[in-house]
């Protein structure tokens, strides 16, 4: 990862907007944009969908695997060691509801499973950075892309009414709050 | 020093290793054996362990002797079953016999022999046989003529033994044997009757699988009278096939024989017999007599006013007349007079009714015959005789009067099996010397007994039995040690003949036996010689060798005949049944119920309410467990507005007693039903403090000039309390509607 | 009654737990009025575990501690058991009972208990299995002597001791024995047949001669 | 034309200054503000006439500014972290007696495990008793939290916002609650793993036709689903208090937000998550209260056997838990102080809710009965006359008038649904009522059957009473010692909320549950907000 990163501290959903907006026209792509909020804004104000998310995928993954596991347990074991009992078959329909309980489980789980992993464990070029706790209203970090020269982001930020910060505060930050939030060298 | 180190502890320490063994190989294996040494996924049902011994033996649960066949393993005895072959229980057992276990292995059993210092409130200690023995010969040496011996019931060999001792030591005693479920079975008033119309002094024969229509008056045959295995079968018998019989009960209080009957006729207690005079003339004004009967006979219905008699004892002629017809014309009619029948004091008059009944219909020898003798004729006499209640009062007065030295309590708990009235406790008191036999703590050794000398139950011991009633067939069973002894006791003969021997003089010579083992083979073998001598030519085990025949009596449970020997009945026929005699009637306004006690199917006098299976097993018609109970009409009940499980006080002129009510369907109104069986106060953990003992109340009045008690005849009064206790029972609901798709 | 008891190593729970309604008896005679005083009927009807085809006991044990053996019997696996007594409930016929406590059986009554059959503890279900290892020994007799069991060969302990015989066992496949036979009879039914449990068990009907 | 006051969304600030939570001691001139209304705030039915007001455009709805936005979500961070960091000797105290309550229970487990399941009052035929009734209770209960949040989430009821969290978390508790019984009532608990499905030495796997695997299962997935549910939308809320708190809080709830900055990935991820789980979870509940109803819907016996049973325990759960909600939200309200966040305008909805759910379950319950009653089966007509005339009926009759009569004569009327007095004692005599309702079903049902001579009877012993009775005492229990460890209002949510009213007050976003509507304040939107105005 190259190139400077700036941090910017914008107050209020207004705001950001205009500097998402400003940004987006100057030709920074959203991708090297990280606007960490303490609430959800709608994307329509904040510069557009953000949707790299793997998610799906791993619900997916829960419901095909929750759906096998169930399958397994409600057809495959009776199958494997039949007893009889009486008036149901080796396999009769209302073990299918194993099936669908566990396909549910399997499904919840991975979810979760997912978003942990997309949370903590998926590389991500702006994620190291950490919102120092007393600073009060949104963050904007931009990492400014080879081509651009940082001054230029940062004055037209500025002019937004945006409020850079030095990186040293936020990489004082980080080792403070290591154990929290991160473990890795910024690259 | 060496550990001790029984064989159990052994086999149990190379369980383990062998445990340990195996699971050190599967180890190596992976997914081992171990696993499917006893895979989890077999049911222990399919494992079975080792191989049984079976050994015949003797039931001595109740009187009635039938042959019993035990199931052991590793020296243990795990079941008791009828043995298939033998004449009366042919392989059936009833539940007071199949208990017998709890007898063996019951938890309260008596150690060894215990003796007291000086008191009777003083605790028993443990002391030794040679010192209890020393006592016991002491005692019979010292007291010559002064000895008397006391049983609920003695096996035919211990009575015999017993009968000779008193005999060694003068004073014309014979052993007491009696208490209220002997009274109830009413061996002596039956046999009295038979002697004044089938000819013989002996207890008849009902040979109900022959009869196919039975009228049972106040006979409890299926559950506690005589033999109840036996007529079971015979009973099954009847059932069985499309010309089912029929049987009609004729009793006050609808017992669970009366239940399973066709029909139940309630005459007021003690006037059954005029119900057998009413079927009688019936009989005779339809023209339905057997055409060989004696002439005579007719002359003791004629008399009879039927109809009038009928509505007299609350009965519907009409119903009466169906069934004296299909009485009568039955091929095989039998009229059984019961223990019921003895309760009351026209009890003799009563059963010769009921006999002269059989008579006019042609009963004898078809389905009423003779008891066969015993195998060896009088050799082997005396066998068990029941006494009478006077002998047994007569005992107790002597006592009273301080005439007896010792007495020798060999079965049962006379504290607790005789009514209060009699006043066992005074005359214990006068006793200087009491010593008990029973293998259990009992109310009587509790409070009364100065040594006791616990002897083996039947399941440990020799014996034999000859059964009466028996069978058509003559019957000597064998009883045979089936386990080692379980304590420190020792059987009643051996007790019996080592004090003699001790005491010496004419007891030695008595009782010259050297140990029971001894006595009963040579019993056997005079029984043998006595067949040998060509008195019964056939018989379940044909060989002349002593050695060998001991052997086979004992491996197949006895001796028996193969071939039927009946003795034939000779009807003599009374002058007359008087019907005053039957005519039974104490009105006492402030007693207005009479007493029904009987004894209880399981417990029988009480004997067994020390055993946890037969507390637990519900009484059939009330499915009462654990308690007793009185049983009421519900007329009663709604008149003093009672409900079952509340408590009253049932006071006679002898006692008064708080007991839980059973409203009972099958009882008529003007008596109450009460079980015998519980009350004890030291018979061990499962008799404890249970229930009341209803025996108590009894009132002493006798039957006639014949020196029996008339002991239904005790009159009662009923009085709420206002308590309530949670009879426990199996029947949940006191809904009595049929359940539903039945 | 007792040689269930005696066979079946059935422990003995005393009058406060039958006051609650926990006897352990796998047989019960249960007594019916058929009609009350003055007329009284009664009708005794032995109710023991029917050994349903369609056992409706079976299928919703969690653990398949109660389960049909290939001989039709319905088993009920001791040591699988762990007491959910859902089969309890679902037994139309109520034939199952609890040990909601530990069978004692105090020195030297547990001398008395039978080697083939499992002494249950707390928390377990059970009831009665036909003597199920009676039917196996006599079974593993018949193998080893490379026949068929014989009819007869092996009885349930209640079937061996009633003194009336009221109780016949036997083969229901094979069509002569004398329990097919029976079971085949217009006097067979089942016990709350409607419920069509197909029990093993068929009762017969009473031919009451009754006279009024 | 008058200004809707801002204390109708403003939070009632409470407090002194409120240094290291990260906030900014509260300007006196704001304190003012917030006291300005205060009598009007205080009196009854003030908050929904002002709302009524609103409707009728009386008064005048001008949204926040973001200064007041702002000065909002302090106050609000505020009474949530403080009520998270404060511990004080009146909660100490009720704590320990809820926790010795709670203790009680595994007291009498205990106590029961060594001694023998006997020692309960259950017996042949009545072999499920207050265990299991309070089983069925509390897997009811449980249906209120996540199925209410989840729909209304799905819905989009924007009044759910300050409820959600204290819903889920009854949802946890009360499964936590419930899931203890099923071990409870076994007669051999320490084999309770036999039920699991893994390849064993035995050689076997659970019986998966029996209705009690499904009920594992069933619960398993019930309980993880709202484990995660109540969980997922929290982890924002674990960060504020993560950059809020110091010392050993920090590090904690720093583990619990698992890494949450607020960047717009996240909450992208959690907005879909939270989307499927939403979907997911109701059906579940569904299924679970009825994989519940069916462990009695699938024997044979009378009054069990009802092809109704499954819809009927579902309404029956919905019911008592929307009712224990109520009853729960009151306490919640008071304890945390949160009277400005949970209004009455909130039991007023719920309250309407419960009175449609009430009418529901009365439908299907005398469905049940009806059919039962004219079916003639003679087991029926048994169960139901005992219930209704017989030894039974005190509590039927109990059971009918609180759950049916109560509700339907009450909660008619706003003032009672108002009334959080009323609607205390509403809500607990109606989830009495549905206790009784389960007892007999479970017990009531199981005291009769086909064979007189087998009918029953059945009374609680102690070991049962104070197991069912200690239950409440660790409900309660784990939610006094939660309510310490979790914020009990979802901040963001709310904060979300605030903004999304003022925005499509405003016309900026479109309101999912109702059309865009025209700005209504004074002040149009800022012209920055419109793209195309952007300076260059």
């Amino acid at each position: 990862m190259s190139g400077e990163v700036i941090f910017a501290v914008i107050e209020g959903p207004e705001g950001i907007a205009r500097a998402m907006r400003r940004l987006s026209r100057m030709g920074v792509s959203r991708k090297r944009i990280e606007l960490l909020t303490d609430i959800p804004y709608p994307p329509s104000l904040m510069g557009g969908e953000t949707s790299d998310t793997r998610l799906p995928l791993f619900t997916s993954l829960g419901l095909v695997g929750g759906l096998a596991l169930g399958l397994f347990l409600s057809v495959g074991t009776l199958l494997l060691y039949p007893l009889i009992v009486g008036s149901q078959a080796v396999i009769s329909p209302p073990v299918f509801v194993i099936v669908y309980e566990l396909t549910i489980l399997g499904l919840v789980i991975m979810t979760f499973v997912g978003f942990v992993y997309e949370n903590r464990i998926r590389k991500d070029p702006l994620r190291d950075w950490v919102i120092p706790a007393d600073i009060d209203g949104h963050v904007l970090i931009v990492q400014v892309p080879p081509d651009m020269v940082e001054g230029r982001i940062r004055a037209a930020l500025s002019e937004e009414g945006a409020r850079i910060l030095p990186i040293e505060d936020f990489e004082a930050e980080r080792l403070e709050g290591e154990a929290l939030v991160i473990e890795r060298e910024p690259s | 020093m060496m550990p001790k180190f029984t064989r159990r502890e052994f086999l149990k320490k190379s369980g383990l290793l062998a445990a340990a063994g195996t699971l050190a190989l599967s180890g190596c294996g992976g997914r081992g054996n171990e696993e499917r040494l006893v895979p989890f996924l077999r049911t222990p049902e399919e494992q079975v362990a080792g191989t049984f011994t079976y050994y015949t033996s003797l039931c001595q649960m109740c009187p009635a002797g039938c042959g019993i066949l035990v199931r052991t393993m590793n020296g243990r005895a795990n079941k008791l079953e009828g043995n298939p072959q033998h004449p009366i229980s042919q392989g059936r057992l009833c539940a007071r016999g199949q208990a017998g276990l709890q007898a063996l292995y019951n938890p309260d059993r008596l150690q060894g022999p215990e003796v007291r210092a000086n008191q009777r409130t003083d605790p028993f200690e443990r002391t030794n046989w040679d010192e209890g023995l020393a006592v016991l010969g002491q005692a019979l040496s010292e007291s010559p003529g002064r000895i008397a011996i006391y049983g609920g019931h003695l096996p035919d060999h211990v009575y015999r033994v017993a009968a000779r001792l008193l005999e060694a030591a003068g004073g014309n005693r014979r052993p007491t044997v009696w208490n209220l479920y002997r009274a109830a079975e009413g061996r002596n008033l039956l046999q009295q009757a038979a002697g004044d119309i089938l000819g013989a002094e002996r207890l008849p024969l009902f040979d109900i699988g022959a009869a196919s229509a039975v009228i049972s008056f106040n006979a409890a045959f299926l559950e506690t009278w005589l033999s109840p295995v036996q007529y079971s079968r015979g009973f099954a018998e009847l059932r069985k096939g499309a010309n089912r019989g029929s049987l009609v009960a004729v009793e006050p209080r609808l017992s669970s024989t009366a239940a399973v009957a066709d029909d139940w006729l309630s005459p007021p207690g003690g006037r059954e017999g005029e119900v057998a005079l009413i079927i009688g003339k019936i009989v005779l004004d339809e023209r339905l007599g057997a055409g060989d009967r004696p002439a005579s006979v007719d002359a003791l219905f004629s008399q009879v006013e039927a109809r009038g008699l009928a509505e007299e004892l609350g009965l519907d002629f009409e119903k009466l007349v169906r069934i004296a017809r299909r009485f009568a014309r039955s091929e095989a009619p039998l009229a059984i007079p019961g223990g019921g029948l003895s309760a009351f004091d026209n009890a003799p008059a009563a059963i010769r009714a009921v006999l002269a009944l059989n008579l006019l219909v042609g009963a004898p020898n078809r389905t009423l015959f003779l008891s066969p003798p015993a195998p060896a004729g009088g050799e082997l006499d005396p066998r068990e005789e029941v006494s009478s209640y006077v002998e047994t009062a007569a005992l107790l007065e002597d006592m009273k009067a301080g005439e007896v030295d010792v007495l020798l309590v060999a079965d049962g708990d006379p504290y607790h099996d005789l009514p209060e009235a009699m006043g066992f406790a005074e005359a214990a008191d006068q006793v200087p010397l009491l010593i008990d036999f029973s293998p259990f703590p009992t109310d009587t050794s509790e409070l009364f007994a100065d040594l006791r000398l616990p002897q083996h139950t039947y399941l440990e011991s020799w014996g034999f039995g000859v059964p009466e009633p028996g069978t058509a067939l003559s019957t000597m069973t064998a009883q045979q040690p089936v386990v080692p002894p379980v304590f420190d006791t020792r059987s009643l003969v051996d007790i019996f003949l080592a004090g003699a021997r001790l005491a010496g003089g004419t007891y030695a010579e008595l009782l010259p036996w050297e140990d029971e083992f001894t006595y009963v083979r040579q019993s056997v073998e005079t029984m043998q010689q006595a067949l040998t001598a060509g008195r019964i030519q056939t018989g379940s085990i044909l060989t002349n060798d002593p050695e060998k025949f001991f052997l086979e009596w004992r491996q197949f449970g006895g001796w028996w005949s193969t071939q039927e020997d009946r003795p034939e009945v000779t009807p003599v026929v009374p002058s007359e049944v008087a019907l005053e005699q039957l005519v039974t009637a104490r009105p006492e306004e402030a007693r207005p119920h009479r007493l029904q006690i009987y004894p209880h199917l399981l417990l029988a006098e009480g004997r067994h309410a020390n055993k946890a299976w037969l507390q637990e097993a519900p009484d059939p018609m009330t499915t009462v467990v654990w308690q007793s109970w009185v049983e009421i009409n519900p007329g009663l009940a709604e008149e003093l507005e009672l409900k079952t499980g509340d408590i009253v006080r049932v006071a006679s002129q002898s006692a008064e007693l708080e007991v839980p009510v059973y409203v009972f369907q099958g009882i008529a109104p003007g008596v109450v039903g009460m079980p015998m069986g519980q009350g004890h106060v030291a018979y061990g953990r499962y008799a404890n403090d249970r229930g009341v003992n209803t025996v108590d109340l009894l009132e002493l009045l006798e039957v006639g000039d014949t020196g029996e008690l008339a002991w239904g005849s005790t009159r009662v009064s009923i009085e709420k309390t206002g308590d309530h206790d949670n009879l426990a029972r199996l029947e949940r609901s006191d809904a009595t509607e049929l359940p539903t798709g039945i | 009654m007792v040689a269930c008891y005696a066979e079946n190593n059935i422990a003995t729970v005393g009058e406060e737990q039958i006051q609650k309604d926990r006897g352990l008896h796998w047989i019960r005679i249960e007594r019916y009025w058929k009609t009350e005083w003055p007329k009284p009927r009664v009708l005794f009807l032995p109710l023991l575990c029917q050994h349903c085809d369609r056992a409706p006991c079976e299928p919703v044990c969690p653990v398949f501690a109660s389960v049909h053996s290939d001989d039709g019997l319905n088993l009920q696996v001791y040591n699988r058991c762990f007491g959910t007594r859902y089969c309890a409930n679902n037994c139309p016929y109520k034939v199952r009972v609890f040990n909601w406590f530990k069978g004692e059986f105090p020195e030297p009554m547990n001398a008395q208990l039978n080697p083939d059959v499992t002494v249950r503890g707390v928390g377990i279900m059970e009831k009665c299995t036909f003597c199920v290892q009676r039917i196996r020994r006599a079974r593993q007799q018949a193998r080893a002597e490379g026949r068929d069991v014989l009819e007869g060969e092996v009885v349930p302990a209640c079937v061996q001791t009633c003194p009336t015989g009221a109780l016949t066992f036997g083969d229901l496949n094979d069509p002569d024995s004398l329990a097919a036979r029976l079971a085949a009879s217009d006097r067979a039914y089942h016990l709350l047949g409607f419920i069509d449990t197909e029990p093993s068990i068929s009762y017969l009907k009473g031919l009451g001669a009754e006279s009024g | 034309m008058a200004r809707l006051p801002n204390w109708a969304r403003l939070p009632r600030y409470s407090g002194g200054p409120t240094r290291g939570l990260g906030q900014e001691a509260v300007p006196e001139a704001e304190r003012q503000l917030a006291y300005e209304h205060q009598d009007e705030r205080h009196e009854p039915g003030a908050y929904s006439t002002l709302q009524d007001a609103v409707a009728d455009g009386t008064i005048e709805d001008v949204p926040p500014t973001e200064e007041e936005l702002a000065r909002m979500d302090a106050a609000l961070d505020g009474i949530v972290l403080r009520s998270m960091t404060r511990v004080g000797a009146g909660y100490l105290l009720l704590a320990a007696v809820l926790g010795m309550g709670a203790a009680s229970l595994f007291g009498a487990w205990l106590y029961q495990i060594f001694a023998g399941i006997g020692v309960a009052g259950i017996n042949r035929p009545v072999f499920w008793g207050f265990y299991i009734t309070s089983f069925v209770f509390w897997i009811g209960v449980s249906h209120s939290g996540t199925l209410i949040s989840a729909i209304l989430r799905v819905l989009n009821v924007e009044w759910r916002r300050p409820l959600t969290r204290g819903a889920e978390a009854m949802t946890l508790f009360s499964l936590m609650v419930g899931a203890l019984f099923p071990l409870i009532h076994l007669g051999r608990v320490w084999k309770f793993y036999f039920m699991i499905p893994y390849p064993n030495v035995r050689e076997l796997w659970p019986n998966f036709h029996s209705a009690l695997v499904w009920d594992l299962v069933a619960i398993l997935t019930y309980m993880t689903s709202s484990a995660l549910f109540l969980f997922m939308p929290m982890i924002p809320d674990m960060a504020t208090a993560r950059d809020r708190t110091t010392g050993i809080r920090r590090r904690i709830y720093g583990v619990l937000a698992l890494g949450w900055r607020g960047s717009q990935q996240q909450w992208h991820r959690l907005h879909l998550a939270m989307k499927v789980y939403t979907i997911v979870i109701i059906p579940v509940a569904v299924s679970v209260h009825s994989i519940v109803s069916w462990d009695f819907a699938m024997t044979t016996n009378e009054g069990w056997h009802s092809t109704i049973f499954a819809p009927y325990f579902v309404i029956g759960a919905i019911y008592s838990g929307v009712a224990a909600l109520i009853t729960v939200l009151i306490f919640v309200r008071r304890g945390l102080g949160l009277q400005d966040y949970i209004t009455k305008f909130h039991f007023d909805r719920l309250g309407l809710i419960l009175l449609a759910v009430s009418v529901i379950w009365f439908y299907m319950f005398f469905a049940q009965t009806l059919t039962n009653w004219y079916g003639g089966n003679p087991v029926d007509r048994e169960l139901e006359h005992l219930h209704i005339f017989g030894a039974m009926a005190p509590l039927w009759w109990f059971m009918v008038v609180v759950n049916v009569l109560l509700p339907f004569f009450t909660l008619w009327f706003k003032r009672v649904r108002r009334s959080l007095p009323a609607m205390l004692v509403i809500t607990i005599l109606i989830n009495m009522g549905m206790w009784i309702e389960r007892f007999l079903i479970v017990v009531g049902s199981n005291v009769r059957n086909h064979l007189p001579f087998d009918w029953g009877d059945y009374t609680p012993a102690l070991p049962e009473i104070i197991i069912a009775a200690a239950t409440f005492a660790m409900f309660a229990f784990l939610y006094v010692a939660l309510s310490k460890a979790l914020p009990f209002v979802s901040l963001w949510e709310v904060k979300e909320g605030w903004r999304l009213d003022k925005w499509r007050t405003q016309g900026i976003v479109e309101g999912e549950t109702e059309p865009a509507q025209e700005p209504r304040g004074a002040s149009p939107p800022p012209s920055e907000n419109r793209p195309e105005e952007v300076p260059a």
